[in-house]
């Protein structure tokens, strides 16, 4: 069992990799964004996977936190891209 | 145990969020800042006293011993700081409410005061490394918003450099208490005291003792000091008079604390503290013949001064530490003083530069006569308080041979004489060029806080009897033992 | 560019809920799993900070009026004032109390005085996170006007 | 049983592992951002719904215990993965960030350009 | 009582400026006038006391803490010093009054004037060295303040400040030797320093305090290569100058050194330095007189010249004190005995000619030689009183300076009698200088009184024609010149009541060896050096057109003036070049500093301690993914250096705190891991919001060497820091103290730890990082609001 | 993994230093975020890393981590968080009040007022 769980341990972590190559070499921001995103994801897989390995319920917050941010960055950063303003004073119309 | 220990951080950063809410209303934000302070004050005076009959008084918070929780330690030393450092803010605070009144007041300027006298205190205070950290942030931080305050833009360049070395500082520090708690695994100042020395001086600590130097070095603007001319010049003139005569003394502080207390051990670091002692005694005399500024003259002599105290640090007798203890007290109302004056005289005639200033004496007698006693002060002249600091520091340095010191630290007086008598013989003396319709008023209760201080520094001078003892038990820093058992001897 | 966020603003809507319910989660359970006071203001905040990056600051302060930058003033003077608050019954400052005690609908359940210190942190750090963003926000309308 | 079960969890968390890893090859080798953006998005949340579910079954079957913050971590990432992908595609869309040749027609575009002319 | 005597004029210096504006002008002057003559009468009252060699001592504590009292003693020498300066003091407030314009500050004038009266007495009766050096330092200011009464001319005041800096300067180093004295003595104490001294003469710290007392001394008695401070000086109103630079504040050095003649007198250096400096100070300050034409200007180079004279004598009266001079102790007390005379008969004719150069300043509005000549006509009484003064100077028959001119050409002849310094070898050349001097001193003074009050009168139309000064000037110099003739005839009068009390102080039965005065000696040698200067002064002046021109040949710019002068612009220019180009205002520059600096001490600590142990064991082992992650941080940090885009740089930066949040993860930390991740987040959506108002960055053009020099102190640090780290890492000694925190349950009543700790054992931290972040918080919202009105002037609103 | 974590911690800190020795305020603020991530690690290793199970008690370990690093961490992330906020705040200012971003040209001169 054991074995399984170190094994997807590291698949989880080639995937991060395969993101952070993304980040690094984009070519463009969304690029990089989608990519941040797709680590946010695997982290909370890699999180969860580990809370097994080590016997223990301290990290399931970690596991949320780390949803509720990857969704708030991307909406961020998405919104930067798109509009250079991220928080808006007015209405829009 | 004394609760009222506390009361010297509590009650300021109660206050200051109280006012807060009263932005609209500045009377009342001047005198309830002015209150609280002048109360503390008297708090002070008493604990000076219970510290004097009852040994150094200490505070557990939350009642757990040392060294698991944090506490306070008042020993005479600091008490006597704090009780410079609440005079010097009474009277700024004073200047500020009886001049005209200034937009920064909208921009809780009062309650930043009081955090950061807050943040001073409990530096001052704090017997725990790593809360010395935070509560130096908390000074830093007020500082930082402080500096930026005022809406001129030379003060935002100045406080993104005062800012970012600072940040990279407080990094030092955090660098310097994660290897002191790697190796000897704890963080109350005493504990650590005990257990260094029970490592017998291990090189290791050595080094680690150089992040502290370099940490404190920083903030008290020992060597590197190249952040400290240009924010001090900037700000507006109450706060160059609290920074002047606060802030490089927290760092100071430290410097004696740390290296009286835990790393007292070897002559190395004496040596290098002397070293970069002697550095900034240069350093600050050129640097106050260089500029025509006022502002950075002012702000150069903070610098001779700095070196001048780290000279009786690492000088280390008892007379030397004495000495130095004197000059701090001297120095916090000098500076104060010396930086209200010089934004009086900026704000009276508009320009900064010496040369764009003459004969001042005549339109403002008593400017200009309580600008040559603090000429006579810095300098170090008797019968002003200067005099003696400098006097027992000599002495010390006689006594242990630092003959180098001790010449540099006679000729830096020389330096602040010149550098000062420059700005009083230009500015002060010569025609005058201000003619009785262009005069601006100058009310006399805006002199009024000019003239308490320069009767402060006059007293003190005469009246050294009177600190004397209080300075005398204050030297008890060079017996760290003192304040490990009043620390760790069980409540 | 007028954009349209349907889809986004229909799904910020219960996700801002989650958030929130979710940080008054960690706010209570710090004592004895990860969470506490910072984390949990820090939760809520990034909960604002959602609802403001998806709306606009004026439609958020209408349907939350709330002073942020007083928010963060209570918050720290909560904290301060409940540990300052044993001075007044002979503790040192800052003493915490904690007791066990049998309420009618959740049992035996802890009871502590850092609660109240916690909730002044939480307090501080949603007002003083959401203030600083909307200060600048604010800041840029000016400046382009 | 409960063996059964964490093996089957286990079982889940490696399919998961493996979405993951398709995924990434998604991201690597796809040619533009809203194809990429594409793998990321349906994929991940595949692979991140089946590792989450692994490991809610596992800790209810090895301990008895039911995470109601994994629970909220599913119902959450179900949400919120979709809406990210689909905001970040259009962030990259209004960018003028340019499909892959490959791609053919970009079939949006009339239909905007016809809709700025309007305004 | 004798602290009352010397603060009597500081409380009516004070009580002068409360009451200034309501009181005439005049009326000032003459309540400061009934000071020093009150304060005269008080003291003369104990001359009876003190001639039968007693001493008046009070005591008052002042810093018991650290010995410092307000000890005070009259004895012989400082009777003469109170008579003069309360003497001349009352007799130039009298001339004063006269003086002073309309336009002048009386209560200034006179405020400062009494302030230095104090000072003044404070010196000459303080018995305790540093309450001895507050008065001196207080003389010096008082004189500065003096010197630029007339502060709006530039040539007052920097001749005030240089008089101060020097005289300071002079006072600092004293200051050095007083507190030597003290480390060797343990006493502040004259009494017992003097006392002590002369068994220390082995002490490390004897000559270097000895030295530092001479610079002292030397610099405020305007002794050579100190002097150049005087004659800018004369930028003061004449009064002052009558007073401080005959009487009394030149003075004061000699006094000093009169006084610690009986605790240094016997050694070798002291005798040679004082006796060489002196002699240097009279021929060079004789020498330069001849060549001025200002009147003042001259009389500054003349007092230079005298006070050499006096040094002089007092260092060869030193050798009196050595026990091992044996029979000839009688010559050098008779040194010294002749050096206090002249101190007193200097003060007489000085003060007198001071007055008349200000008699003629103030009738005919300039004191410049060739401007003058022919105002005998006109100013008669004057140039009576002139020429007194300049006869009793030049050492001439019938005055007072005859006798003490005379004891000490005897005192200088006796250098080469000297039977333990070997003096026989040089002393002539000493003759030979000091007759030298002596016949320049004659020259001068003919030029005084002849070119000014002879010859034809050079009046322009600008001048009014000179009035003979009113009556109210005329006393005063009167009353010395009456004093200088007096002396010449009834010289032992002084002698028995003020001079022999005092050399009893100097030297053990220095009152029976002193001398009688007698103005005929016999056709002895100095009697025929005397005809000698006089005839070949005689000569030399009428000669004066064919030499005076050769002066200009002396190069200028090789005076000690102008070293000083350089001295001065050099350190402002050094300064300014050299804090111009380290504080350059640039950040960057900065912390290249800072980090030079932590990187080099660090370094250098460890070369000096030695090697720190230092290995790359870890207690715990590392995991794949754990390496794996470390790989990743490090390649995403290093990455951020070649970021192209802030974006680029912003989500690196987050790959960086998302790792470490993983990282928190695998170390057992979930509250921390939350609380990183939620505030990278929080970051990272400010540093966009931020984004907005700042520009892309571009990339950095820096020159290859610059890029170099950055990155070697980039990696030094980060190595500096990974060496400590690791050595700490080895460092096992200590146990933590956190074991104690894992009992949080019971104690605190929270099951995890970190929080237990944030909120309980260490919740101080907390409440004030709550505090941290609410300022922040104010802070940020006051930077956005808070912005400089358009238009505004700079620094309005202070 | 200690040892390991201090080479990572020295790596950051050189990255670090180097964008503070540029002259772009952005890598400056950087520089400064990278020094508190380093130092946040570095004092985390000061505590030992696996030496016990997570420092929640109930956790049925012999042996808990070090807790008081972790809390020390905490304080200190907060307070660098509040730190950076305000300096990009200030940094924005700068910019708008000068329109530069470069240091070296932030440099000021002795004749301003």
């Amino acid at each position: 069992m054991m074995l399984v769980l170190t094994i997807s341990l590291v698949l989880f972590t080639c995937a991060i990799f395969v993101a952070l190559y993304r980040i690094i070499v984009g070519p463009s921001m969304p690029d990089r964004v989608v990519a941040l995103d797709m680590i946010g994801v695997n982290l909370i897989s890699l999180v969860a996977v580990f809370s097994i390995v080590l016997h223990t319920h301290a990290y399931l917050e970690v596991i949320l936190i780390v949803g509720i941010l990857a969704f708030i960055s991307t909406v961020g950063i998405a919104r930067f891209i798109e509009r250079g303003e991220i928080v808006e004073h007015e209405h829009d119309d | 145990m004394s609760n009222s220990l506390v009361f010297f951080m509590v009650i300021p950063i109660v206050v200051g969020i109280i006012l807060i809410f009263f932005r609209e209303s500045p009377k009342l934000q001047s005198w309830a800042s002015i209150g609280v302070v002048t109360a503390l004050f008297g708090l002070g005076l008493y604990l000076l006293q219970e510290v004097r009959t009852q040994g150094i008084l200490r505070l557990d918070f939350g009642g757990w011993e040392p060294p698991f929780g944090i506490l306070f330690v008042a020993d005479t030393f600091s008490l006597l700081l704090i009780l410079t450092t609440l005079l010097v803010t009474i009277i700024c605070l004073l200047y500020v409410a009886l001049s005209p009144r200034d937009r920064m007041i909208n921009y809780y300027f009062y309650p930043l005061v009081l955090f950061l006298n807050a943040g001073i205190i409990g530096s001052y205070l704090t017997g725990d490394i790593f809360n010395l950290f935070v509560c130096f942030e908390v000074m830093l931080l007020s500082s930082y918003v402080l500096i930026t305050l005022g809406g001129n833009r030379i003060q935002l360049r100045e406080a993104m450099k005062y800012v970012t070395i600072n940040i990279v500082s407080s990094w030092f520090f955090l660098v310097g208490i994660a290897f002191l708690y790697g190796s000897v695994g704890t963080l109350n100042m005493a504990h650590i005291a005990q257990r260094v020395a029970e490592s017998g001086s291990d090189p290791l600590l050595t080094v680690v003792s150089i992040v502290f130097l370099t940490v404190f070095s920083l903030k008290a603007g020992l060597l590197l000091y190249v952040w400290l001319p240009g924010s001090y010049s900037s700000t507006p003139t109450v706060t160059s008079a609290l920074f002047g005569a606060l802030l490089t003394k927290v760092g100071v502080y430290a410097l004696f604390r740390v290296f009286t207390l835990i790393f007292n051990e070897g002559t190395l670091l004496p040596t290098f503290i002397a070293i970069m002692a002697g550095l900034t005694l240069i350093g600050g005399s050129l640097g106050a013949v260089a500029y025509t500024d006022i502002r950075k003259i002012a702000a150069y002599n903070v610098v001779i001064a700095v070196g001048f105290m780290l000279a009786g640090l690492s000088i280390g007798n008892t007379l030397a530490i004495e000495g130095t203890i004197f000059y701090i007290l001297h120095d916090m109302f000098a500076k104060a003083l010396l930086f209200l004056l010089i934004g009086t005289m900026i704000f009276l005639t508009n320009k900064v530069h010496i040369h764009e200033m003459s004969g001042l004496l005549k339109n403002y007698p008593t400017l200009g006569w309580t600008f040559f006693i603090v000429v006579l002060s810095l300098a170090g002249i008797p019968p002003f308080s200067g005099f003696m600091g400098k006097l027992l520091v000599i002495e010390g340095a006689l006594e242990n041979g630092s003959y180098v010191l001790l010449a540099l630290a006679i000729a830096s007086s020389l330096a602040v004489l010149y550098s000062l008598l420059r700005i009083f013989s230009q500015c002060f003396w010569g025609e005058t060029i201000i003619s009785a319709e262009e005069q601006r008023p100058l009310p006399v209760m805006r002199l009024l806080p000019l003239v308490v201080l320069a009767g402060i520094t006059l007293a003190l001078g005469l009246g050294v009897e009177v600190v004397a003892p209080y300075v005398q038990a204050a030297a008890s820093l060079l017996d760290p033992s003192t304040y490990i058992n009043a620390v760790l001897g069980g409540t | 560019m007028k954009i349209n966020d349907v889809i986004l603003k229909t799904v910020v809507k219960g996700v801002v809920l989650i958030i929130l319910t979710f940080s008054i989660y960690l706010f209570l359970s710090g004592h004895h799993t990860p969470g506490g006071g910072f984390i949990g203001g820090l939760v809520m905040a990034s909960a604002f900070v959602l609802l403001f990056l998806t709306y606009d600051v004026e439609t958020v302060s209408e349907g939350i009026p709330i002073s942020f930058k007083k928010m963060s003033a209570v918050g720290v003077l909560i904290s301060v004032s409940s540990a300052t608050a044993p001075i007044f019954w002979g503790e040192p400052f800052l003493s915490q109390n904690f007791g066990y005690f049998d309420l009618p609908i959740f049992g035996k359940t802890e009871l502590a005085t850092v609660t109240i210190f916690e909730a002044g942190i939480a307090l501080t750090v949603v007002g003083v996170v959401v203030n600083i963003i909307l200060s600048i926000s604010e800041g840029s309308n000016k400046w382009k006007a | 049983m409960s063996t059964m079960i964490e093996w089957f969890s286990v079982v889940l968390i490696l399919l998961g592992s493996i979405m993951a890893v398709i995924s990434a090859f998604g991201i690597l080798r796809l040619p533009d951002v809203y194809t990429r953006s594409h793998a990321a998005t349906k994929s991940s949340t595949l692979a991140v719904l089946l590792s989450l579910s692994g490991a809610f079954i596992f800790f209810w079957a090895n301990e008895g215990f039911i995470s109601v913050r994994l629970l909220l971590g599913i119902i959450f990432v179900f949400i919120t993965a979709p809406v990210a992908g689909h905001i970040i595609t259009r962030a990259a869309y209004r960018s003028k960030v340019k499909l892959a040749d490959s791609s053919g027609e970009d079939a949006l575009k009339p239909f905007l350009e016809k809709r700025s002319e309007h305004h | 009582m004798l602290l009352f005597y010397i603060l009597f004029p500081l409380f009516v210096a004070l009580g002068i400026t409360i009451v200034s504006s309501k009181i005439r002008r005049e009326f000032l002057g003459w309540i400061a006038f009934s000071v020093p003559v009150v304060l005269f009468a008080l003291f003369a009252r104990h001359i009876p006391t003190i001639s039968s060699s007693e001493a008046i001592r009070t005591t008052f504590s002042w810093i018991p803490s650290y010995g410092i009292d307000l000890t005070f003693l009259l004895d012989g020498l400082s009777l003469i010093f109170v008579l003069l300066i309360t003497g001349v003091g009352a007799l130039v407030i009298l001339y004063s009054i006269y003086y002073l314009s309309s336009k002048d500050s009386f209560a200034h004038f006179y405020t400062y004037l009494l302030l230095f009266m104090t000072a003044m007495l404070g010196v000459v009766l303080s018995d305790n060295i540093i309450v001895l050096y507050v008065f001196w330092e207080f003389t010096s200011i008082s004189s500065f303040l003096l010197i630029a009464f007339w502060f709006h001319r530039k040539n007052s005041r920097n001749g005030a400040i240089k008089s101060l800096l020097i005289t300071m300067s002079g006072g600092f180093t004293m200051l050095a030797g007083f507190l030597m004295l003290h480390v060797m003595t343990d006493s502040f104490s004259l009494r017992v320093i003097l006392a002590e001294l002369p068994q220390l003469t082995d002490h490390t710290l004897f000559y270097p305090a000895m030295a530092l007392l001479l610079i002292g001394a030397f610099t405020k008695s305007a002794q050579f290569p100190f002097h150049i401070w005087l004659p800018d000086a004369m930028e003061a109103p004449t009064p002052v100058s009558a007073y401080l630079h005959s009487a009394t504040m030149v003075k004061a050095g000699i006094y000093l050194i009169a006084r610690f003649t009986p605790g240094f007198g016997g050694d070798v250096y002291w005798f040679w330095v004082i006796t060489c400096v002196g002699l240097v100070t009279l021929f060079w300050g004789s020498f330069n007189a001849v060549r001025q034409n200002d009147l003042k200007a001259l009389l500054a180079f003349s007092t230079i010249s005298q006070l050499g004279l006096i040094m002089t004598l007092l260092g060869i009266g030193s050798a009196g004190i050595n026990p091992a001079i044996g029979e000839a102790k009688g010559l050098y007390t008779f040194a010294l005995f002749t050096a206090l005379f002249h101190l007193v008969n200097h003060s007489t004719f000085k003060g007198s000619l001071f007055m008349v150069v200000g008699i003629v300043d103030h009738q005919v509005g300039t004191r410049d030689l060739r401007r003058l000549g022919g105002l005998m006509r006109f100013l008669p009484f004057t140039f009576l009183l002139a020429m007194i003064g300049s006869f009793a100077m030049a050492g001439l028959p019938f005055f007072n300076g005859f006798l003490s001119k005379e004891m000490f050409l005897t005192a200088v002849l006796s250098i080469g009698d000297l039977p333990i310094y070997g003096g026989a070898q040089v002393g002539w050349l000493l003759v030979l200088v000091a007759w030298l001097a002596s016949v320049f001193t004659f020259v001068y003074s003919m030029i005084l009184v002849f070119r000014t009050f002879t010859g034809r009168p050079i009046v322009d139309e600008e001048y009014k024609v000179p009035q003979e000064a009113s009556l109210g000037m005329l006393i005063p110099p009167g009353i010395l010149g009456v004093l200088a003739i007096g002396l010449f005839f009834f010289p032992n009068l002084l002698s028995d009541y003020l001079l022999k009390p005092a050399v009893e102080v100097l030297v053990e039965d220095g009152a029976a060896l002193a001398p009688k005065i007698y103005a005929w000696h016999g056709f002895n040698t100095e009697l025929f050096l005397t005809l000698g200067i006089i005839t070949l002064g005689i000569v030399a002046y009428l000669l004066l057109r064919k030499w005076r021109p050769y002066y200009q040949y002396i190069p200028s710019n090789w005076t000690f003036n102008t070293l000083f002068r350089s001295t001065l612009s050099g350190y402002e220019r050094l300064g300014e070049r050299v804090t111009m180009r380290y504080m350059n205002g640039n950040l960057p520059s900065y912390f290249l500093y800072i980090f030079s600096f932590f990187i080099i001490v660090m370094w250098t600590t460890w070369w000096i301690v030695g090697p720190i142990n230092v290995t790359f064991d870890s207690p715990s082992s590392m995991t794949v993914y754990e390496g794996l992650l470390a790989v990743v941080m490090a390649a995403a940090a290093i990455a951020i250096l070649f970021a192209h885009s802030r974006l680029t740089a912003i989500l690196l930066n987050g790959v960086l705190g998302f790792s470490i949040a993983i990282f928190f993860v695998f170390f057992r930390a979930p509250d921390l891991a939350l609380t990183q991740l939620v505030i990278e987040a929080v970051t990272t959506i400010l540093f966009l919001v931020c984004f907005n108002y700042l520009p892309e960055w571009k990339v950095e053009k820096l020159s290859i060497t610059k890029k170099v020099r950055n990155g070697l102190i980039a990696i030094a640090g980060g190595l500096t820091v990974t060496i400590v780290g690791l050595a700490v890492n080895n460092y096992t000694k200590f146990e933590s103290i956190s074991s104690f925190y894992e009992n949080s349950y019971e104690l605190a009543g929270g099951r995890n730890i970190v929080n237990a700790i944030l909120g309980d054992f260490r919740a101080f931290d907390t409440m004030l990082e709550g505090l941290v972040l609410f300022i922040a918080g104010i802070g940020v919202f006051t930077l956005i609001r808070m912005r400089q009105k358009k238009g505004a002037e700079p620094r309005e609103n202070q | 993994m200690e040892s390991i974590i201090i080479v990572l911690v020295g790596i950051l800190t050189s990255v670090a230093i180097y964008l503070l020795l540029s002259k772009n305020l952005i890598r400056i603020i950087l520089g400064t975020a990278i020094l508190s991530h380093a130092v946040h690690l570095l004092i985390l290793t000061m505590g030992g890393l696996k030496s016990g199970t997570v420092p929640l008690l109930g956790e049925n370990a012999e042996r808990y981590i070090d807790a008081l690093p972790q809390a020390l961490i905490l304080t200190a992330i907060v307070i660098s968080f509040a730190v950076t906020a305000f300096i990009l705040v200030l940094a924005y200012r700068v910019y708008q009040e000068y329109g530069t971003d470069r240091m070296d040209e932030l440099r000021g001169s002795n004749d301003e007022q």
